[in-house]
């Protein structure tokens, strides 16, 4: 099956600062993400689970399929919003199908 | 004296302490017991609108007297004010960066509404009256600490910044507009609609509020297993003094304004207490630099169950004590 | 019509109405004030099961008349019939395209619980009685508009795919087989089981419509906010007309069936109403192509307000004048 | 014998049960109904803590009697015991393995506390009082049923590991910590804490019940669904036969120790029944070779709804009969 | 540790059509997948939240390890579900441990 | 943008073996990962789904983003975890942002 060429960005990010960052990507002409739930972890900042948090913010991951050409302009308007934030970005090489949807 | 201990004790051997107590335990234990996320969102939903419309109802019943607007504004001038001595306490108490101090002192100003509820079911518990408008000053109390404590780390070092958006989040957060909406419509619908929905917002409240206070049992417990090495002895002298002072605050404004016994008991409340969730929320997105282990072990682990214990059969007993009830 | 007005403003100033205003505005100003998923999922399960097993006892209590058989045959041709009124209108009306209008047509055949809960609990506010047997009748008009939405978007035109699951996925989703499951229970275990299970399901019952009618302005106002563009003046003016018309088929087939005025109000009510759960998922399987901004926006942000606001009062005051009751 | 069957037929209408087998019939006919996890577990803290919360209040009125240690020992050795009868059956019956056996034995010598609920509520609704402790004696048989089984895998072949990580986890899971403390809260605070939280822990029970055994059934229905194939008759057969074998032992230690007729069913019903929750987490970690379709199917796809239609019926009414009353 | 090339395939889709994914990619023999919740997102089609959606139906994310010999299969299956549908398929190449369950 | 080369791990694990792996990974200097929630999957056991489990265990996704030269370590404490387990381990190339936090 036909395929093509795109880069996968994961973010994860802490719950409060969600809206800014879609809205940051929205701006950026990012306009294909999906939002996932993110239940516990541990990082720099140490070990914490959802049902251990206050108003059990938590975080988040926030997943975008791009076109390669495209990458530079997300990671910008990501990196803007995460700049003083914890939380992690990464990167991938995949492939998708209907690429006219991206 | 004797009366306030007999309260006290009262208080803590009610099933709404031990549910608490029973969280805490379970969470220093390490038992996996949990309330599902959902469901304490659920329960605080209920809490809250229950909490609100009963307000709303007692002032369409009683008419609003004089004390609504200068209770508000005593309310938000104490928000305001409070950030100041709570920051001024940590700098001199605790070796607090000026950021963590700031974040922390906006907690302070603000209001833990869950304190707040207990106070009122104790208050009822013993059959004394409140003003009911004082849902309104608990909501008004919510937003300003968090301007004292902006300022406070512009003016002392620590940048942050506070856009539209955020603003917009703290004054439109749920617990302020439900704790508003259904305060106003207890306010309209009054007696009559209290008699359509009162077997479902008065006889459980007090169950309901018992499966709350085990989860912030719970949650305050995991809270303080993983912060460990973060709470100095001075950080803990302050979880314990600041309520003290804040409590003295409400008082005096209470008095001042010539509350009830019950009115001024829950001013104390307010101020005695410190908000651990829409604080927090802004706190991560203005003052990202601010170590949540600090104000969240402080608010919730400390200065929480500090008021359920101690502070709230107290307030009560100093409140008719000086009201003369 | 100045009694219309007098109860329809007594309906609207009820704490039900006014949590479903609260949701709105919380929605509409982009208040974060949100019910967990997993919280109005179970208010639902909670209002399905009570008002499905009231409807049991009722039948249990009363006898099944001749109507039971009739009615429910009524509905059933009303739920096929409306699809072709409503495409009828939508092509005159507004510029959807033919899979868009079926696909909305469908909606307004089928009906809304929630509204049909909501007209209830006026009824029993009011002390207007209902045939039990009401709930099985919602149950029955949920599917056939479906399959006349199909049978329209053939015939004029675009393709669709029905395949037995989908089959089975509406005539036994969730909310059809809670509520005709437990009408049968309710039936089966009459005043006794009644009297077991009474203060969980009768006086809790308008609490808990309230929280979940505020989960409705909820989701409704956050569905408007993201329709502007969608909604042309014609299609606002579809939503408003439509829920007249099909009250107006309801009105005749409750008088022709010779049903109690609480009847006749109900039967006008599901047919005034449209869906908005079990519609929608079927038309993202069957009909991708067509919109689901287009005939959530109708059905959830235009139709449902207007039914809870307007329609409910008038038709249970219409209701009254007409069966003379 | 007549007595035992109306009793049955008078159970087997009840509500509850009409709810579990909707809940069943839902789930084998495919039905998307489904009952969100948060709530499910909500309900099932309700239902615990209410639960334990009764039992102290009752033992705190009626004072502590001889029997109360004498009847948690007895609880303690029939969990030990019983793993040995359920293996020894399930190695002549079926053609399990080894592992297989001696994990489905833990559940068997371990509880079902929603099974242990609905006899509650049964004899509650029949006027039969039991002692309140007997929740007291439930938490105390979940856990030592596992020590046998462990020890039966090393004596019979299959390694295992346990860890005191696992040790407190089984030690101090959910559903004990909530048991236990909500009895010790109910003991404390009497029938003065009872006042407090009454309308919300008596009044609604039995609905609550309701909506969560349609849940169980549902659970229950999708489980059966899943493991066509691992049942054969052999197993099936072991699943019916020993829950009778249980509640035999039951009865023994029962009258044994002088118990009410509501203490007996109560034992009856907790040797007879098997448990789902937290046994199969613990052989997830320690026998993770071990089959989970074999053991939830036999505990909660057959045993529990044998019990609960069948066996707690059957098990008052002998109980009744045996102890005179 | 001994690792083995595989394709990690990741499909978010409609809930609605979840078990008809599901229920095509056992018909093809691919027996290995995992189901996870997706809280929004925005496409083409606009920004949604599962707050903001009626019956909160929203989206799924169903991620299938696979050999890289099998992805045509699987994707031929998945194409045939989501074909009309919105949603969208991406192909990561990845190693596995464990080789021989998959 | 900046980016440097890191490896995505992600482990499917049954929920009651997840403060296993989560504790094994620390005792191994892994002390940054993510942990999602799964609804629902199928493997060699079965189809299952969270809505059909009894206790609602299910299964947890855990991701690490990890430097390469960190990853056997990673890979010898999970494994000693999941070995008599179900579960899965998928490794992918990535690259991250800010990778002094890792
Ligand atoms: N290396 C990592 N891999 C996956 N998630 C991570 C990693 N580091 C941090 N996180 C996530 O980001 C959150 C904040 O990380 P930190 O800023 O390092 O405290 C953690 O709690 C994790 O949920
Ligand atoms: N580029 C993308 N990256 C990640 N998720 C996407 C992307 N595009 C669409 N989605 C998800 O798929 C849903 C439907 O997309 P669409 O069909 O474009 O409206 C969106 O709401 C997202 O949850
Ligand atoms: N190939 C796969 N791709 C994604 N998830 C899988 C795969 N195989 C197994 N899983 C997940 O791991 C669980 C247990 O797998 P198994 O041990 O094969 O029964 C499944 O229920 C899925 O959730
Ligand atoms: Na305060
Ligand atoms: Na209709
Ligand atoms: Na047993």
């Amino acid at each position: 099956m036909q395929t093509h060429k795109a880069k996968r960005v994961e973010i994860i990010i802490e719950a409060p600062m969600e809206g800014r960052l879609t809205t940051a990507l929205m701006k950026a002409g990012v306009t294909g993400f999906s939002i996932l739930p993110v239940l516990g972890g541990s990082g720099r900042a140490g070990q914490w689970t959802r049902e251990g948090q206050v108003g059990r913010s938590g975080m988040m991951a926030v997943i975008c399929i791009i076109r390669p050409e495209r990458l530079d302009t997300l990671l910008d308007a990501a990196f803007a919003v995460v700049e003083r934030h914890i939380g992690v970005v990464t990167i991938t090489d995949c492939e998708v199908l209907r690429a006219e949807r991206f | 004296m004797q009366d306030i201990l007999a309260l006290a004790a009262d208080n803590v051997l009610s099933p709404m302490i031990l549910c608490f107590a029973l969280g805490l335990f379970a969470a220093l234990a390490r038992s996996e017991l949990t309330v599902p996320e959902a469901a304490a969102k659920a329960l605080s939903i209920y809490l809250l609108f229950a909490i609100g419309f009963k307000g709303g109802v007692a002032v369409a019943d009683h008419g609003v007297d004089g004390t609504l607007i200068s209770a508000l504004a005593a309310g938000v001038v104490l928000s305001f004010a409070l950030p100041f001595v709570a920051f001024a306490l940590l700098r001199v108490m605790t070796r607090l960066s000026v950021t963590d101090a700031a974040a922390t002192s906006a907690h302070y100003g603000s209001i833990s509404i869950v304190t707040f509820v207990t106070a009122t079911s104790v208050l009822s518990a013993s059959g004394i009256a409140a003003e009911g408008y004082m849902v309104a000053v608990a909501a008004a109390m919510e937003a300003p600490a968090i301007i004292s404590a902006l300022w406070l780390a512009a003016r002392f070092g620590s940048g942050s910044k506070v856009d539209a958006t955020l603003w917009r989040e703290i004054l439109l957060n749920g617990s302020i507009v439900l704790l508003v909406g259904s305060f106003l419509i207890g306010l309209i619908t009054g007696a009559e609609g209290m008699a359509r929905i009162e077997s479902f917002i008065i006889s459980p409240f007090q169950g309901v509020l018992c499966l709350f206070l085990l989860d912030m049992g719970l949650v305050a417990g995991r809270g303080l297993r993983g912060s460990r090495g973060v709470i100095s002895l001075g950080v803990l002298a302050f979880g314990l003094l600041m309520p003290v002072m804040g409590a003295a605050s409400g008082l005096a404004m209470g008095l001042l304004l010539g509350q009830s016994a019950g009115g001024v008991a829950l001013f104390m409340t307010l101020a005695a207490s410190a908000s651990y969730i829409a604080v927090p929320a802004a706190m991560r997105v203005a003052m990202p630099e601010a170590n949540p282990s600090v104000y969240l072990t402080l608010s919730l682990g400390i200065t929480f169950p500090f008021n359920l214990i101690v502070g709230i059969p107290a307030y009560v007993a100093i409140a008719q004590a000086m009201t003369g009830a």
